[in-house]
């Protein structure tokens, strides 16, 4: 008789794994979305005699510098991150897809020239861009959002002109273009949606990265935009208290955490998924 | 439910477990341990590293982009003729590179003898030509960024090869004090002029300490002068200035005992710091102050009742326990504490008094309240609780504020162009003399910096302060100062919302570590106990 | 193979010249003074005036680029105006720093996600696998200058092993002094050369080939490193050139939480000081090492698998 | 084991279940209890639409199952050891010295990053302990068995520089490179044009002449087979149906399943106008787990309601003929 090895596969089952990721991530957001409601302190309400107090019956998870409440603050936070993110994201990867398909389906000298734009873009340090737009239009997410925008579309530019190359020749393609489809149509109703696909597996763990990016710069002084404040923004203005105050901190980086574990099982389910049905 | 444990609870979420053991808070009272290792004799000998806040970028006592962490290092290196009492015992002026001075009566001439021991770090004795050739360079707008601080001096004649006699256009109160500033250090002219620029990079003076490597970015390190003319100091072989801009990882630095010394300790920390058994955390008085400038060209800050309402509304009791955990002091002027200043019984500290803030913005032209910014530095913690919280307070009197933080670059433009409403300008303001001089005539003279940017504009003021600034005996000027000072309260062009120490923090055994009256480090009294 | 390379250089060269216009460009966009944040507050105007003619600030902005290119290229930098020393100097002492670091970070990130990833590729579908991922996933979520924080006090405080601050040049004060903030770096990078490697490796382990080498009686090892993994860098080479572009100017959260003066926190302070020159130096200089960057990537490819040498030589 | 050896069989193959599954309980069985042997010397067909279980079955010879299969019990014995049994090193020699394999896409059966001299001389001195000069020259003897002219220039070239017929006869090269008794090509021409494939058939044919190497052939082509093979195995839904020489089972099929195969494959003549040829009705395999009876019941023309029953033992309908209908197609 044979004996039968089996590897320990407890996990196997991916849409097990996107299943819970998504619960992770609909748990924050709709912690997110009803606790502020529920919250009887307003997040952005300062306080002074009541700063810096422990996590109490009052305060679950303590108050900030300025006396506001941690956790409705950071339920609030998440809102904006996770909008910023997702914003942000979603930019990103439209412009990036439609500028790099265009150049990819247009070809010749066109595909040439804007094919080194592109590169070019890519060597400009982001930090750069994202200090030029906080010092133009002022320190805050949305400038910080918007730099992140101009540097990062051409990623994604990049990736689906080397998707949208390889699809030109495909038959389908040459199919549509057989039918005497306007070129417009082939391009947004049949290429972009096939070349999108790859982009969107980068993009999902681009909202987190996003968001920890956001995090960064406030760090660095220029995301925070008083008086609400991204995930970020809370983290970095409670890192100066961290040795003193760690409840300011701890909260936000945890929900960043777990959105970012859950985006990534939803990433790794989707991913894996669509292998499978190829 | 309260944690006791701040430290292991802060990285409890990554690594709980393993920090246990750096949670070193003593017990309920803590041992003065300092107090036993610094009684003894001191001992010369050994180095010391400091972390500083702010980064030396420049050795040029004429240009200091680097602020205080330039004139810092400066003042290790350039003796100044007279100085500010390095001990930090009193806000005079004490002796220098010259050993004793004298002021004509009417203020025109100033005789200087330069002492027998004043010598070089490289062994040549301070010449009367060096003082020439160096106050020369600091009053030559062309060399020097300092030169406005040189007001009134005109030239200087070499009496003798250890005498010099400044010569002045006009009597200037202040005068010694802009002399004791380290831009007008005296320098070796021969070596600095065959240098050039260069000589800057590494640069001679006649100070307690020489430079002995700057790592540009990263650190500076001293070494003491053997011709230092004061044979009791330095008793340090050695200092070292390690740039560590970080609030976090200085105080981490200094209880990891990887420095000995931090500069600018957080606010936040200095209680768990002082809880610490192996650790000092000392105040030290200087002018700084946290400068709230109201811009007085825009509607409502032109009309005084709403700028004593908006200090009136602030509950300093409150911020200064709260943010700055006690440290502060409520202010009785509009600028810091400075030299001649009346105290607390003769001019009252502003206190909080919403009632009476409430009935200036009725009596204001706008008995309705009005909408206006504020900008401040951003990532700053402590800066960042403040504007919320004075956001709050005047939203009582119906103000509404739009907070912007904003960085260096534009806050300065802002404050500068006097486009802004309301602004805390600088993370850390302090007067660059310990006399009342230099920033009353900022205020309230005509010209120059516009009312240090507030365009505030008040020829009675003005007239009371050029009679102070022009007025050379300290008696005389000492008469004179507390009713300007009462007066620049009332008329409040800006806000000093607190007067703010300087804390440092050092191992136990630093012993007899001092800074000046303005907050510079002196280490020539400073030694290692054990 | 060398038209090939001499084109590259050639679209470099024109790429730098791009970069420079745009990076300009975007400078001049930004409001503030750099000579009033030299000087301060505390001097009057006409003295910020006038050092504002003698640097050529107050030229028309084409002339301004126009000077400016030229000077770059004859290599000359000029001087910083807010740090007040040449820029050639300045930059050229916060290149050492940043240089170890990042490639300290990015070995230690190659390393631990490379060993990880193909682990995971290997008992894909595990427990272990799983796990592997989503700690990635949680390490990419830290904010990295909470994550240094918590190491300083770990490994700085706790434990003593490493300075928690500061920056000793030389490869041994390197070692000390960046041992700390390149695993701040690393850990972020590592669920990124995972990730890829991971995705890649799997598609290689599934491949014909690596069944045609496993029946040929290779053992697993031999399978894995000669067949296997050779196939599946290539993807992970062209992120990792990627990464190194964002990584300067990356690093200055790192630089800024354990004092290292490295280029990112000068480029940040640079900024904050309007500082053009500076910023323009910085920038051009990142440009490069991400145009090199590339350029060795695809080198790299080209060397590990023929069919990207066909397309380079062919294309 | 002892009860199954058979001096004239190669490879013994009892009672196989495979299956697949991540969990002990739960395991979806894709093989059932097949049996199977190749004599010495013979080329034996395993022929059957995609998803009948033949890929799983020869590399379960190899003991090369994809991840996630599993053989469930029975035996493989190859010239008297028991290769499931084998150690992990045992395995190894066996792999390298024992079989050679061939695989379906020549495109993507040689790894792409290497040279082919490197690839085949890792081969050969892996097998067989040799220094590297002698791989060498026994590489170039390789490829001109395998009719590659001038050897000694493409030993340095990499596969992408070469057409599928070329890589196909390099990967015979590397498999005969031992001088294996057992050569295994799974589907080895499905990938090539017809005129390639007929000159990699021959080449097969011709190893096994001139060296006597037993040769296990799997395609999914009954014309394939028909040219090919001495015997012949038929599978469907992971069971053998029916097996035997190939000239019984091809002249004379038993089997439903067989004979639908052999009607669909294609010939040379012009068929007449109106004619269509016949394919095999009903679902496609492996959309339901088997439960029991005949798999093929479903989609047989001939089904009846006893096929519920049918227990899938292979009963003799002729000379070494066997067929698991027992009604033998009528």
């Amino acid at each position: 008789m044979v004996d039968v090895k089996f590897r320990s596969r407890v996990v196997a089952n991916w849409s097990t794994q996107t299943r819970v990721g998504a619960c992770i991530v609909g748990a924050v957001i709709a912690a997110a979305l009803i606790g502020p409601i529920l919250s009887p302190w307003d997040p952005n309400a300062p306080d002074v005699l009541a700063s810096l107090e422990h996590p109490s019956f009052a305060h679950w998870m303590g108050t900030d510098s300025a006396g506001r409440d941690v956790l409705t603050r950071t339920l609030v936070g998440t809102q904006i991150s996770l909008l910023a993110g997702v914003l942000i994201t979603i930019a990103t990867v439209t412009i990036g897809t439609i500028v790099g398909s265009l150049v990819a389906y247009a070809g010749g000298w066109v595909d040439a020239f804007l094919s080194r734009v592109v590169d070019t873009a890519i060597a400009i340090p982001f930090i750069v861009v994202v200090l030029a737009t906080v010092a133009i239009l002022g320190v805050g997410t949305v400038s910080v959002g918007l730099g992140m925008v101009l540097v990062g579309w051409a990623v994604y530019a990049r990736l689906a002109r080397a998707e949208v190359l390889s699809l030109r020749e495909h038959e389908f393609i040459m199919a549509t273009k057989s039918l005497g489809y306007s070129p417009a149509r082939i391009l947004f109703r049949h290429v972009i949606p096939n070349v999108i696909r790859p982009s969107l597996t980068f993009a999902t763990m681009d909202v987190v990265a996003a968001m920890v990016l956001l995090a960064a710069m406030s760090y660095l002084g220029f995301g925070t935009q008083p008086p609400v404040a991204d995930l970020g923004s809370i983290i970095a203005g409670g890192q100066p208290f961290l040795l003193t105050a760690w409840w300011i901190s701890t909260l936000p980086a945890v929900v960043l955490i777990a959105l970012g574990v859950g985006v990534g099982m939803i990433d790794d389910g989707f991913s894996t998924g669509r292998k499978g049905k190829r | 439910m309260k944690f006791r444990s701040p430290i292991s609870i802060a990285a409890g979420v990554a690594l709980a477990v393993s920090l246990v053991g750096c949670s070193t808070a003593g017990g309920p009272t803590k041992p003065d341990a300092s107090e036993g290792l610094c009684t003894s004799t001191p001992v010369a000998g050994g180095s010391i590293t400091v972390a500083k806040q702010t980064e030396t970028l420049s050795l040029s006592p004429y240009s200091t982009p680097g602020g205080f962490g330039d004139t810092e290092a400066l003042n290790m290196i350039f003796e100044t003729l007279i100085r500010m009492d390095p001990t930090g015992n009193s806000q005079d002026l004490v002796s220098g590179v010259a050993d004793t001075w004298s002021t004509s009566a009417d203020g025109l001439a100033y005789t200087f003898h330069i002492r027998d021991g004043a010598t070089f770090s490289n062994g040549r004795h301070v010449m009367a030509d060096d003082v020439k050739y160096s106050l020369d360079s600091w009053s030559d707008p062309d060399v020097s960024q300092w030169a406005s601080f040189a007001r009134g001096y005109d030239s200087t004649t070499v009496v003798d090869d250890s005498t010099v006699k400044i010569n002045m256009t006009e009597p200037i109160g202040g005068f010694l004090y802009s002399l004791a500033m380290v831009s007008a250090g005296i320098l070796p002219q021969e070596e600095a002029k065959a240098a050039g620029d260069s000589f800057f990079d590494s640069p001679i003076g006649s100070g307690p300490f020489a430079v002995d490597k700057w790592v540009k970015g990263s650190s500076i390190s001293f070494v003491k002068n053997d011709w230092y003319w004061d044979t009791s100091g330095p008793l340090l072989d050695s200092v070292e200035f390690r740039f560590v801009s970080d609030d976090n990882n200085r105080t981490l630095a200094l209880r990891s005992g990887d420095v000995q010394m931090v500069d600018n300790v957080p606010w936040s920390q200095v209680k768990t710091l002082q809880s610490e058994a192996s650790l000092t955390i000392e105040e030290f008085a200087i002018p700084s102050w946290i400068l709230l400038s109201l811009n007085n060209q825009k509607g409502p800050f032109a009309d005084q009742n709403v700028r004593q309402a908006l200090s009136l509304a602030i509950d300093r009791e409150g911020v200064n326990e709260k943010i700055y955990f006690g440290m502060g002091e409520a202010p009785n002027s509009i600028l810091p504490r400075l030299r001649l200043d009346a105290d607390a019984s003769t001019i009252a500290p502003t206190a909080f008094d919403l009632n009476k803030a409430k009935e200036l913005i009725a009596a204001s032209k706008y008995p309705n309240g009005f909408e206006a910014t504020l900008e401040y530095p951003s990532g700053n913690a402590a800066f960042d609780s403040l504007a919320v919280v004075l956001q709050a307070y005047w939203a009582e009197l119906g103000v509404t504020i739009e907070l912007l933080p904003e960085d260096q670059g534009t806050l300065s433009k802002n404050f500068t162009g006097g486009t802004y409403d309301i602004m805390l300008p600088y993370s850390f303001a302090a007067s660059d003399v310990p006399v009342p001089d230099e920033f009353a005539e900022f205020y309230a003279v005509q010209g120059g910096t516009n009312g240090f940017f507030t365009w505030w504009n008040d020829p009675e003021i003005e007239a009371l302060v050029l009679d102070f600034t022009g007025t050379v005996g300290d008696e005389e000027r000492a008469a004179k100062w507390p009713a300007i000072q009462a007066a620049m309260l009332e008329a409040q062009p800006a806000i000093n919302v607190l007067n703010l120490p300087l804390v440092n923090g050092h191992l136990n055994n630093v012993c007899g570590f001092s800074t000046n009256p303005i907050g510079q480090s002196t280490f020539t009294t400073t030694w290692i106990a054990g | 193979m060398l038209t090939y390379l001499f084109r590259r250089l050639l679209l470099s060269v024109a790429q730098l010249l791009g970069l420079a216009i745009v990076v300009f460009l975007i400078l001049q966009a930004v409001p503030g003074d750099p000579v009033r944040i030299m000087l301060g507050e505390r001097v009057p105007a006409e003295l910020v005036e006038t050092v504002r003619e003698r640097l050529g600030l107050n030229e028309p902005m084409l002339t301004q680029l126009w000077m400016y290119l030229t000077r770059f290229a004859t290599g000359d930098l000029g001087d910083s105006v807010t740090f007040g020393q040449s820029i050639q100097t300045l930059v050229a002492s916060r290149i050492e720093p940043s240089a170890y670091l990042i490639t300290y970070g990015l070995i230690l990130a190659i390393i631990f996600g490379g060993v990880l990833g193909v682990f995971a590729a290997i008992r894909s579908g595990t427990v272990a696998d799983f796990t592997i991922r989503i700690l990635a996933t949680a390490l990419l979520a830290m904010p990295a200058f909470w994550v240094g924080l918590v190491l300083a006090l770990v490994f700085g405080i706790a434990w003593g092993l490493f300075p928690v601050s500061g920056y000793q040049p030389g490869l041994v004060g390197a070692f000390r002094t960046l041992t700390l903030p390149a695993i701040a770096i690393a850990l972020s990078l590592v669920a990124v050369v995972l990730r890829t490697l991971r995705s890649s490796m799997k598609r290689v382990l599934d491949s014909e080939y690596v069944e045609a080498a496993r029946a040929r009686g290779y053992s697993e090892g031999r399978v894995l490193a000669r067949h296997a993994l050779r196939n599946a860098v290539t993807p992970t080479i062209s992120i990792v050139a990627v990464v190194v572009g964002f990584l300067i100017g990356g690093t200055a959260v790192i630089e800024q939480v354990f004092s290292i003066p490295g280029l990112g926190s000068l480029l940040v302070q640079a900024v904050e000081r309007r500082d053009y020159p500076v910023v323009q130096a910085i920038a051009l200089l990142a440009g490069a090492v991400v145009i090199a960057a590339g350029l060795v990537a695809d080198l790299l490819q080209a060397a590990l698998d023929p069919r990207v040498r066909n397309t380079i030589s062919n294309g | 084991m002892n009860e199954h050896m058979n001096e004239n069989q190669l490879l013994q193959i009892y009672n196989l279940r495979i299956g697949f599954g991540t969990k002990l309980n739960d395991v979806n069985p894709i093989v059932h209890g097949l049996n199977l042997s190749i004599s010495r010397g013979r080329i034996l067909g395993l022929v059957g639409e995609s998803g009948s279980g033949k890929s799983l079955t020869c590399r379960s010879v190899m003991r090369l199952l994809p991840d996630g299969g599993h053989v469930l019990s029975g035996d493989v014995i190859f010239d008297g050891h028991d290769v499931l049994g084998m150690s992990k090193s045992e395995l190894l020699a066996f792999r390298s010295t024992q079989v050679g394999m061939i695989f379906q896409d020549p495109f993507s059966s040689l790894n792409p990053t290497r040279r082919i001299g490197s690839q085949m001389i890792e081969a050969l001195r892996t097998a067989l302990s040799l220094s590297k000069k002698d791989a060498q020259l026994r590489a170039l003897s390789l490829l001109e068995q395998v009719d590659i002219s001038n050897p000694s220039a493409k030993l340095r070239m990499y596969p992408n520089e070469l057409s599928g017929g070329m890589r196909q006869r390099v990967m015979l090269a590397i498999a005969l490179g031992a001088r294996p008794s057992l050569l295994i090509a799974d589907e080895p021409t499905t990938a090539l044009d017809t005129t390639t494939q007929a000159q990699i058939l021959s080449l097969l044919r011709r190893v096994r002449d001139d060296d006597g190497t037993s040769i296990l052939l799997v395609s999914h082509d009954f014309g394939v087979i028909a040219e090919m093979c001495d015997d012949v195995a038929v599978m469907y839904g992971g069971f053998i149906v029916e097996s035997g020489p190939i000239e019984e089972v091809y002249l004379r099929p038993r089997h439903p399943y067989t004979q639908a195969l052999i009607a669909s494959v294609p010939t040379l003549a012009i068929p007449e106008r109106g004619y269509r040829r016949p394919t095999i009705p009903g679902p496609p395999l492996g959309t339901l787990p088997y439960t029991s009876g005949c798999p093929f019941a479903s989609r047989c023309t001939f089904s009846r309601a006893e096929c519920e029953d049918v227990s899938m033992t292979l009963l003799p309908v002729g000379p070494s003929h066997t067929s698991a209908c027992p009604f033998g197609g009528e």
